[in-house]
């Protein structure tokens, strides 16, 4: 190691070279390259992490630049993973990188994990934080939270010297389209900035063991306020005694909707007109629609519902299948015996099939 | 009472805050917020999952509410 | 302006295409590319200010690396500003940036600032402080305030829409070495990352207008607790009349201390052995020391400032000339009419004339 | 009495807070709180620049303080 890199952090007398050396020692795992992951890895890189593990599997896009700064224009349509390597060896050559070029899966998580110290989950979704929450406990790893809401962040520090876990705050994933994503949602640039710097630092705390971590509290950040909460929380054992990863992480469903294939669907409207309801908004309905879709957008579907004949089956679609599942959920709410049917992949995919419409 | 709105809720609800005032009735238990939010606004009908902080402290259900209390509505956050 | 590129944060509806434009007019100065620098330039740039200035003429230094995290190991050496320019182009083509290789100085700064809507000031030192503060109020340009001390920061919004400055907070420059810099007492790597990223919120917040700014509020993070404060504090009237810059923004010494050049002090030590007092730490003494040196350790030249002879001169030295400046204040105190003279310079100096010792 | 501590004030003190507890003497103003931290360690009489906070907001040297008010002892910093 070259010490005269860490001298301006060495110098400090709470740190020193003992807190260097941990640092040195130990062995991340980052899962998320992504707007959390990206000053996670950049800031553990430079500060001396010895041994950094990154779990990827997606490609760079343009509409990640906004947030996800170590890409640049260049590495549009590259992985995350390849980019990000490359770019952490040029900072610091002396930190070992290790590419886990894929999803965290039920199938691959404990074997991963496995190799390291602690986890920063820096992922962007339910499924893969109930994923890691879960094989840390099996594991007895430690792991540091983060998640983001448009201006709005959490961080915590879980499973952390026998401290609670993600399920002693929220016990149970929240089914689909409960709670939107940044992409549905979005996020301003500098937010995951702002708590991915505040997960490497929990990170730091944890190794070296210096100053106050966030077990046991979850700390809210607002942007637009810059307001501050912390929220107490204890340890529920039961959450410490997962023996096995689940069967499954995918979102389940409560509420069944009958669906059908957009393949499916392009043989039926090949024969038949159907009653098609596109719930998207006027401007994307202008954009490409089915020549006999009805335009109401989800947001009028509450007063214009009376629109619709529920004699007949009623299709709904909207751009991705996201809206128009949450269209027939509210629509069955109102006509409990109506025939609705949501066309899954929405306009996306239809437009693979029907390309003369 | 005041009670804190982060994340979706605070979408729900369109503000980030609001104020049980003197002489409004205050629900007595973190169950009874939970369900008079349902009753205002529909939507919070959706969220399985919503943490709730009194004084900063993590409650449950079945958790007393004062008038005095700060209250912090905590749902779950998937961004990144 | 590509819209895709900044869709995840126009379709935040208290942000929008409105905001995105706003930003993209904006004209932002950003003074120092360092600890602080660097991640408000990177965010700014990614979320699409228009039009980025940077004023620095430092170059890369290996120990720069553990904080100022857009910059690799073969930039050592190389001007930040011109590895800055380069990096930021390739991340956003779309952002006019301007290079400023110089320092802010007395002579340029009203020139500099008054191209830009709003500063950041992002410098390590109090002159340059100091300054950027005299010039936005002659100028009437707000600016964002970072600042760090190893584990704490602290964040403010100044001369924004008539409220408070830097002065209405910190009247008047504190005294040469009265407060150390990062250099002297050392920063952990993270800490300018989360310091800098609430800087650039506060930019995007005082560009559009959305959330509230910390303008009138002193933001104080400490990293080892995750505490924050937020001090309110008035506008002084009398600090928004500043009409012209100081004659000088040097560290006034209201102490003045009797001194020696290096050069002087190797002159008159090869005619004569004098009484030389070395106040570093017994480490450093060991390492390197004239040969007829004391070590009396700054820290404990309270308890053993009787081993010294009052009755001939006494020259003080350290590694660097600032600790030794600090002994010839102390013991100032104690023998009031001692001959107490500080070597500039230091070891540092001197070992370069005298290779011999 | 809580007196936070930040920056240089934090290292010269060696702690980031302490408390005037019940029987102390308690400074009665801002400036005899200058004046304490003065005589208890020296290395304060050398910062000319001290802003001093009580309850979270600005306080010139002349401000009265009480037993229950929480003070925050800030230095500038430099850093960047």
């Amino acid at each position: 190691m070259n010490t005269e890199r860490y001298d301006r952090q060495t110098i400090l007398k709470e740190f020193g070279m003992e807190a260097q050396l941990k640092l040195q020692a130990a062995k991340v795992l980052v899962v998320g390259a992504g707007g959390l992951g990206v000053p996670v890895l950049t800031y553990l890189n430079a500060m001396g992490v010895g041994t950094l593990g990154i779990v990827d599997n997606d490609v760079v896009s343009l509409s990640n630049l906004h947030r996800q700064v170590l890409y640049a224009e260049k590495d549009v349509d590259n992985p995350k993973v390849a980019v990000a390597v490359q770019k952490l060896k040029e900072q610091n050559s002396e930190t070992e990188i290790i590419a886990h070029e894929t999803f965290l899966t039920r199938e691959n998580a404990l074997e991963i994990i496995a190799h390291y110290d602690l986890v920063v989950d820096a992922s962007d979704n339910f499924p893969t934080r109930y994923l890691v929450n879960d094989a840390c406990v099996i594991l007895n790893k430690p792991f540091v939270y983060g998640a983001l809401h448009s201006f709005e962040g959490q961080v915590s520090v879980f499973n952390f010297e026998g401290g609670p876990t993600y399920r002693c705050l929220f016990p149970e994933m929240p089914k689909a389209d409960e709670v939107p994503n940044c992409n549905e949602n979005g996020v301003l640039g500098i937010v995951p900035g702002i708590i991915g710097n505040f997960q490497a630092l929990e990170v730091v705390k944890m190794i070296t063991g210096i100053g106050e971590t966030l077990s046991g509290k979850l700390l809210l950040c607002d942007g637009l306020s810059n307001n501050f909460q912390k929220i107490r929380f204890a340890v529920n054992p039961d959450n410490l005694n997962i023996k096995t990863l689940q069967d499954s992480y995918d979102f389940d469903c409560e509420v069944p909707v009958s669906s059908i294939s957009s393949e499916t669907f392009h043989k039926i409207i090949e024969k038949d007109e159907v009653q098609l309801i596109d719930v998207r908004t006027p401007t994307e309905f202008e954009r490409n629609h089915l020549s006999f879709a009805k335009n109401i957008p989800l947001s009028e579907l509450n007063e214009r519902h009376n629109e619709i004949s529920f004699k007949v089956p009623v299709y709904v679609v909207c751009q991705s299948g996201v809206r128009s599942r949450k269209g027939v959920e509210f629509l069955e709410g109102v006509y409990a015996n109506a025939n609705l049917i949501n066309v899954e992949g929405g306009m996306n995919e239809i437009s693979k099939y029907v390309v003369k419409y | 009472m005041e009670v804190l709105l982060f994340g979706i809720a605070k979408d729900i609800v369109g503000r980030s805050s609001f104020r049980f005032e003197e002489g409004d009735e205050v629900p007595k238990s973190v169950l009874e917020l939970k369900q008079k939010l349902k009753n205002s606004f529909p939507d919070f009908g959706k969220l399985s999952s919503l943490a709730i902080a009194v004084n900063s402290e993590y409650a449950e259900d079945g958790m007393d509410l004062n008038r005095g209390d700060e209250v912090a509505v905590i749902p779950p956050v998937s961004g990144g």
